[in-house]
């Protein structure tokens, strides 16, 4: 199988876009190399860039094209239609417009609750701090999901959010993060690529405490990435090489939930000395509760 | 005569010849760094989009909102203005089009694409005014206000497609990516090739360079324009007022980046998405300044401009070179090119360059 | 607790401007001779990546810093010496050739961080000092004695620029480089090597403005770090009227903006954030429209190749 | 390694631009202490021979020799190293430096650091002590008036001591006395061994200078010789290749009725300093009012204020009794003025159109060369092309710009246009600053027509003579006021000179 990546940002973004290229490697080491074969273009954050390449690829033959981005729907439901035998996929997405493109979809609202519970329970000062890129998609998910979770356990802890107007900037994100600490927050999170900005302004104080969403973010700052939620994009993948060996091109809405292991809770052992102790335990039992379906968390 | 004019064609490309392949040197180390070979590289870039419908058809999808953001420039330009703002005017001008495409009552597409275009223009000229507004009433540098004015366009263009326009499916499902719904489809630019995306766009683009040749300079306006952009003292020694005009060319600066943008909504996009600029605000400078600050010099300006884009984008798929090799490559190109120019167009730098290879024992006044 | 939250908002302002006062002042040099460079963006980018590229090759420690930045500004000087090649000496189009090299750099810095560190790593960096002493006198000590060692340098550049500009035989010609090139070529200044100079002062200084952002402020390198801050010091040279202080004043402007547009995210008061984001912006144009404009600072050929045998 | 030069010698120079031959094969030689005037039509190309000798152009072919020997000058840093100044019929001074600085600018443009203030000012007052030339050191070149400039002109090239001095059209803008004041200075400069080339379209001021003359005519060098050998008329005719006789105004009686009025007007100067001051002046149908006064005395703002270009602070100007002050210049065209500004270069002309576009400047709109906004280029060129053999207007083509005509002929590219308009009013600012004598002729005769076609005409000049040929009234202008209004028939030029310089009654002039 040939699969083709395009990603808006770099494939070692630590974020959405390296989280997608982790998982289709992680996939070719379980399919093997010769089963599943990809090629990679980057910064098509544009959408008209995205296009091209997405329709050269589907030219050349390739099997399996992700689009990855919600961003890239349309584009997809534009091209899809002249390439039937061809497998689409984009994401964040619910909705498949033609029977050859999958949608996948990160909840990444259930990753961000527990989060957030570790937040409510570690923090000593009771003010979080949340660094946003823009108001919209997945970063509102995710803001939702660490909320509640904030407020299951610690009702009087404040979460405040701000924004950084840009995914890219990570000078911005790190300003924000100051901002943050300079008014009290002791633990903080975020999504998109920018944070790792975010995340080396943390990491300058001892004791302070940044939780990671998309990819484990422990490898820029050991001491200071407490816990993160990773996407587990290798099951999307298999999850499409499966599909289409069964005749199917599309047409499916592909969650990645911790039910079905597409979401990952890591901890840093090295550092969870930090929370209380008991922390673990309650939010291993939330993540139990969230896949039996007996936890809900409101998106709306 | 006859000698004399070829050997001068052939002097002109040699030299811009000479002044690529130094510009493609440099970029072979590049590839080389990057662990590719040069020459495919090469190759690919070059060719790969003239071999087939779909590269062919690409670089028009480029071409076609290039030529419009550089008809703006070039207006600008010629009045004296260093506009900018192209970026922040594109997305204040898509926004425009949309809001007409996706919240007007239904009607025929024959009234609905003009309407939209109206729209947009008028959306980009109002942010191109107050660039302009500015600078003539206020003198405040264009150059600061459209470069601040791209960053409050992105930000309000923002807001409008992941709040009051965006998709209300996106709502419904939470899924809320920003991006605005899909325009019905008889609003759509006509494909000109089935399963390539070329649109109308180019023609509609085209016309509108033919249209800004004319007025520039069979126009009283345009001559008013020009006057004002090169000499201020005279041309308000000549009656003409000069803040109006300074304030009409940005008007049209921004009003053709608007157009763009609508273009991109209507032919390629469908909605209104986020980075729909796609960088065509700074590019459309360079493609103006290619073309000469000519309409009609932009048409080749923006085509050669698009080929360079898709072909530089299909070399890094081709040979897979980190997608930064785009970037550095079109840029060594562009600054051959400019570079070159000078040789062609001034006297004594040509004679420097002949002097070169004529009389290595340095210049004899006697020589005839 | 709200005069804290103000010197918050000030003493964060400050490491933030520097930024646009080195891009800003390297600009105010070449534009003053005559020469408009948009590339600056692209010359941030490779100093930053070259910049933290030394230290993180000589394994941190203030040293290798030092040798990241100094790598930079020679980077930056490189890429000025091209921009100046292309339109001082070859007399290109400034607009296109500052257009290009911001690509170029953007490539190249792209390129290289992809081939030699291929991940996003962090340094040391030069962090804040906090000079004892000084650092506890009240709201200034907070304000002013608590910033990494680039901010005093740069503190140092201003003056020491504006002595370059006014009370040199050197600053002299590139005034007259810059309004009148030909009257400055018939009185025996070389005018295209004026230029060159100024355009690669240019560079150089942008190059250190990238590697502050990647050595003093985020210790971090990746992609698009400059994210638009070479282009708004080049609009903040206008708002300062190609004058170090003025550039100086801009740059605080811009920043202190900024820095308050967080504040008052972060403390949640509860309004779109597009409005806070736009602000530092909206703002800048509002300043620069409030005070009038000066006429005898102006370089006047700005963009425009000199030719001897011209007429114009 | 400022060269002793004992000898000049051009040999078959030849200098080429697009569609003009510049310089054609000159040969020319002067030796140390003489002073050579050069002469020709504008555009004859002498601008074009002393920018080679500066090393601002190239010649195509030919050589320079001094003392002997083939020197190649290739920048002016290398003729200012062998001695050589200039003073440029453009001023070449940095607007936004003062005095001082673009003197410092001269005597440092080798150094880096080093800037002696002090060592420049000592200078500049060594230099306009000696010479009498009188100048603010600190002001900025871009607050002086032309006359003004051209003083900063000479400091600067003074100020290098030059051994060959090259003075293009240095009197252009001076007042008798300047001019006066200069001769002597470049006499005295030449009995210290200074060789001088000397250019000038003023015949009287060629005879009272130089030892030996030059005349080009469309780049040939046609006459070489002593300045003893020939009378003024012959020069001119030497130069034209015909007699010239500048026409006087024959006596006429004006009409009463008044065309332009000013009432108390007042306006500001660039320099934010008060440059008119509540002025009084009326001009009659068919009459020339002329306008004497020292350069900086209010007559650029005047008819700047005349021409809505600059504001009226205090006042009234009524054209056919409608008041136009503050009107925009649109307007105040319509109701049928016309203007020839000092500045050709930057306020006259467009200096990068074409003299096409040049010459339908004011009338791009009008209905004879447009319609429905559309320019109807045919009729455009066919009209330019009329003008430009009509006036003898030296240029390639209409589709030349007017940038790269020789300056005498850009300000004909002005005066066809304002003077075929048949404006109501005309004023005109230093018409002939500049002109050679066949296009002074013609100006000169071109002013008379529009006043025998009871047209009213505002003249300004510094030059005496030309008032008072052509003026049927003069007036004199005095720090923004008018000291008084003499009828030309009884004007005298000491008593003229007299209230130029400020002094109006007998008994001050006692004093
Ligand atoms: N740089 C240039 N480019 C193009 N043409 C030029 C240039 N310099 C001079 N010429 C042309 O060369 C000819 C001679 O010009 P030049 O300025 O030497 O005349 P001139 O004798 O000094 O006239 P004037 O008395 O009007 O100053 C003119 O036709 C002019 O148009
Ligand atoms: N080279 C220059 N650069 C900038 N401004 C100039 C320049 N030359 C003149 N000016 C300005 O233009 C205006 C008109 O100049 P001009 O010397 O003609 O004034 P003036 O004082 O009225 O003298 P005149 O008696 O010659 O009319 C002045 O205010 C002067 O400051
Ligand atoms: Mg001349
Ligand atoms: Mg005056």
């Amino acid at each position: 199988t040939k699969l083709a990546l395009v990603i808006p940002s770099t494939i070692d973004d630590l974020a959405w876009s390296q989280a997608m290229y982790q998982g289709i490697k992680d996939a070719q080491t379980e399919l093997g190399a010769d089963k599943l074969t990809f090629e990679v273009s980057e910064r098509l954050w544009n959408a008209v860039d995205a296009g091209a390449a997405i329709r050269q690829y589907a030219l050349k033959g390739f099997n399996i094209i992700i689009a990855h981005g919600a961003q890239y729907q349309s584009l997809l439901a534009d091209i899809a239609p002249d390439f039937p035998k061809t497998s689409f996929a984009y994401g964040t997405g619910f909705n498949t417009p033609e029977p050859n493109i999958f949608a996948y979809d990160p909840h990444a609202q259930e990753g961000a609750y527990l989060l957030g519970m570790l937040a409510g329970l570690t923090t000593r000062s009771g003010i979080i701090g949340l660094v946003g890129p823009i108001k919209a998609g997945d970063a509102i998910k995710y803001n939702k999901g660490f909320e509640q979770g904030v407020m299951s356990v610690n009702s009087k802890a404040k979460v405040r959010v701000a924004y950084t107007g840009s995914f890219g900037d990570l000078v911005a994100a790190g300003e924000i993060a100051r901002t943050h600490i300079k008014a009290g927050a002791d633990v903080l999170t975020g999504t998109s690529q920018q944070t790792v900005g975010a995340i080396n302004v943390v990491a300058e104080k001892e004791g302070l405490v940044w939780l990671s969403s998309d990819m484990d973010q422990k490898s820029i700052a050991p001491k200071t990435v407490l816990a993160a939620q990773v996407y587990n994009f290798k099951n999307v993948i298999l999850n499409i090489v499966k599909n289409r060996a069964s005749g199917v091109y599309g047409g499916k809405h592909l969650e990645l939930s911790f039910a079905n292991g597409g979401l990952i809770l890591n901890f840093n052992d090295a550092i969870i000395g930090i929370a209380p102790k008991n922390a673990r335990e309650k939010i291993l039992a939330a993540k139990e509760k969230i896949i039996d379906g007996s936890l809900k968390i409101e998106l709306n | 005569m006859k000698h004399k004019q070829f050997s001068s064609l052939a002097f002109n490309i040699g030299i811009t010849a000479f002044s690529l392949f130094i510009a493609l040197l440099i970029g072979a180390v590049l590839f080389m760094i990057a662990g590719a070979n040069p020459f495919t590289a090469y190759a690919v870039m070059f060719t790969a989009p003239l071999q087939d419908v779909f590269g062919i058809t690409e670089m028009f999808v480029r071409a076609a909102p290039l030529l419009l953001v550089a008809l703006g420039i070039s207006i600008s330009f010629r009045s004296g203005i260093l506009n900018i703002g192209g970026e922040g005017q594109i997305l204040i001008g898509a926004i425009f089009g949309l809001v007409v495409a996706l919240y007007f009552p239904k009607m025929h597409w024959s009234l609905m694409i003009p309407l939209v275009f109206l729209a947009s223009f008028l959306g980009g000229a109002l942010w191109g005014g107050i660039a302009g507004w500015m600078k003539a009433y206020l003198n405040v540098n264009e150059i600061l206000s459209t470069v601040m004015l791209n960053y409050v366009a992105i930000q309000i263009y923002n807001f409008l497609i992941r709040g009051p326009m965006m998709d209300k499916n996106e709502v419904v499902y939470g899924t809320g990516a920003s991006q605005t719904a899909r325009i019905a489809r008889e609003y759509w630019l006509t494909k000109l090739i089935p399963g390539a995306r070329m649109h109308t766009g180019m023609i509609f683009a085209v016309v509108m360079a033919v249209i800004v040749f004319f007025f520039l300079w069979k126009t009283i306006y345009g001559y008013r324009m020009r006057a004002v952009g090169v000499e201020v003292k005279a041309a308000r020694y000549a009656g003409i007022n000069t803040k109006w005009y300074l304030l009409l060319a940005m008007i049209f600066a921004g009003g053709f980046a608007g157009l763009a943008g609508s273009v991109e909504v209507l032919g390629v996009h469908h909605m209104g998405l986020e980075s729909i600029s796609a960088g065509y605000g700074f590019s459309g400078i360079v493609v103006a300044l290619f073309g000469g600050l000519h309409p009609l010099g932009a048409i080749p300006a923006s085509i050669v401009f698009g080929l360079l884009i898709v072909g530089a984008d299909m070399m890094q798929r081709a040979v897979q070179v980190p997608a930064y090799i785009i970037l550095a490559i079109q840029g060594l190109i562009i600054l051959a090119i400019v570079s070159s120019n000078v040789f062609i167009t001034k006297k004594s730098m040509k004679v420097k360059v002949l002097n070169l290879f004529r009389k290595p024992a340095g210049r004899s006044p006697h020589a005839q | 607790m709200l005069s804290e939250i103000i010197i918050g908002i000030i003493a964060a302002a400050i490491p933030l401007s520097i930024t646009f006062v080195l891009v800003g002042i390297g600009e105010m040099f070449n534009q003053r001779a005559g020469v408009f460079n948009l590339g600056a963006e692209g010359i941030m980018m490779v100093g930053a990546f070259l910049g933290f590229y030394v230290e993180y090759i000589m394994k941190s420690g203030p040293g290798s810093s030092f040798l990241g930045m100094i790598a930079a500004i020679a980077v930056g000087s490189l890429m000025g010496a091209v921009m100046a090649v292309t339109c001082v000496n070859f007399k290109a189009e400034q607009g296109i050739a500052g257009i290009a090299l911001f690509m170029l750099g953007w490539g190249v810095a792209g390129m290289l961080f992809r081939v030699y560190i291929g991940g996003t790593t962090s340094i040391v960096g030069l962090k804040a000092l906090d000079i004892p002493f000084l650092n506890s006198i009240p709201v200034l000590g907070a304000i002013l004695f608590s910033h990494n060692i680039m901010v005093y340098i740069t503190l140092v550049i201003i003056p020491l620029s504006w002595y370059l500009l006014n009370r040199t035989a050197w600053g002299l010609k590139v005034k007259a480089v810059g309004t009148a090139p030909r009257a400055a070529d018939t009185m025996g200044v070389k005018v295209d090597r004026i230029r060159f100079q100024c355009v690669v002062i240019g560079g150089a200084m942008a190059g250190l403005a990238g590697a502050y952002l990647s050595i003093c402020q985020t210790h971090i390198y990746a992609d698009n770090i400059t994210a638009g801050r070479g282009f708004i010091a080049v609009a903040l040279v206008y708002f300062g009227k190609w004058k170090p202080t003025g550039i100086l004043w801009g740059a605080l402007l811009f920043s202190l903006a900024h820095s308050f547009q967080r504040s008052i995210q972060v403390y949640g008061i509860d309004f779109p954030y597009e409005i806070a984001v736009m602000f530092p912006y909206i703002l800048v144009i509002a300043v620069l429209a409030i005070s009038g404009s000066s006429r005898i600072m102006a370089p006047t050929m700005l963009g425009r190749p000199y030719y001897r045998e011209q007429r114009d | 390694m400022s060269l002793d030069i004992q000898n000049l010698e051009f040999r078959s120079i030849s200098k080429r631009f697009p569609g003009v031959l510049a310089c054609d094969n000159v040969n020319l030689k002067l030796r140390k202490g003489e002073i050579l005037a050069l002469l020709g039509e504008n555009g004859a190309g002498k601008t074009t021979l002393m920018n080679i000798l500066y090393g601002l152009y190239q010649p195509d072919e030919g050589e320079i020799l001094i003392n002997g020997r083939q020197v190649s000058i290739d920048s002016p840093q290398k003729a200012g190293e062998m001695g050589i100044g200039m003073v440029h019929q453009h001023f070449m001074l940095v607007p936004n430096l003062t005095v001082k600085e673009n003197v410092a600018l001269c005597m440092y443009n080798d150094s880096f650091f080093e800037l002696d203030h002090k060592a420049v000012n000592a200078k500049i007052r060594e230099i306009s002590e000696r010479h009498t030339i009188k100048i603010d050191p600190d002001s900025y070149i871009w607050k002086l008036s032309v006359g003004e400039q051209q003083r900063v002109e000479l400091i600067k090239s003074l100020s290098l001591g030059a051994n060959l001095l090259i003075l293009d059209e240095p009197t252009a803008v001076l007042t008798p006395q300047e001019t006066e004041e200069l001769i002597n200075l470049l006499k005295e400069m030449a009995a210290g061994g200074c060789s001088i080339i000397f250019i000038s379209h003023k015949l009287n001021e060629v005879k009272a200078v130089s030892n030996l003359i030059a005349v080009l005519r469309d780049g040939r060098l046609v006459y070489h010789g002593n300045t003893n050998d020939h009378s003024t008329d012959e020069l001119a005719t030497l130069m034209a290749g015909r007699s010239i006789s500048l026409p006087v105004a024959k006596e006429k009686q004006p009409s009463d009725e008044i065309v332009l009025e000013l009432q108390n007007v007042s306006a500001m100067s660039d320099r934010d300093t008060p440059a008119l001051n509540k002025l009084n002046l009326s001009i009659h149908r068919g009459e020339i009012l002329g306008l004497a006064g020292v350069s900086g005395n209010g007559q650029t703002e005047l008819a700047e204020v005349i021409n809505g270009l600059r504001e009226v602070t205090e006042g009234k100007i009524l054209l056919d009794n409608e008041e136009i002050s503050n009107r925009s210049p649109q307007k105040i065209i319509n109701k049928g003025m016309g203007y020839i500004p000092a500045d050709r270069l930057h306020e006259g002309t467009v200096s990068s159109f074409s003299v096409k576009e040049n010459i339908i400047l004011k009338d791009y709109a009008n209905p004879s060369f447009s319609k429905a906004t559309f320019l109807l280029n045919k009729t455009i060129s066919d009209y330019s092309e009329e003008l430009v053999s009509k006036f003898n207007i030296k240029t390639p083509g209409i589709e030349t710009t007017c940038a790269s005509l020789s300056g005498g002929n850009i300000q004909k590219v002005i005066l066809s246009r304002e003077i075929t308009r048949n404006p109501k009013v005309l004023v005109a600012v230093y018409p002939t600053r500049g002109l050679d004598l066949g296009a002074a002729e013609f100006v000169h005769s071109k002013l008379l027509e529009a006043r025998d076609n009871d047209k009213a005409v505002l003249l300004v000049s510094e030059e005496l003579e030309e008032l008072m040929n052509l003026s049927d009234r003069i007036a004199v202008i005095y720090e923004g006021k008018i000291l008084k209004i003499i009828p030309a028939k009884e004007a005298e030029k000491s008593e003229l000179g007299l209230l130029m310089a400020g002094v109006h009654n007998e008994a001050q002039a006692i004093q």
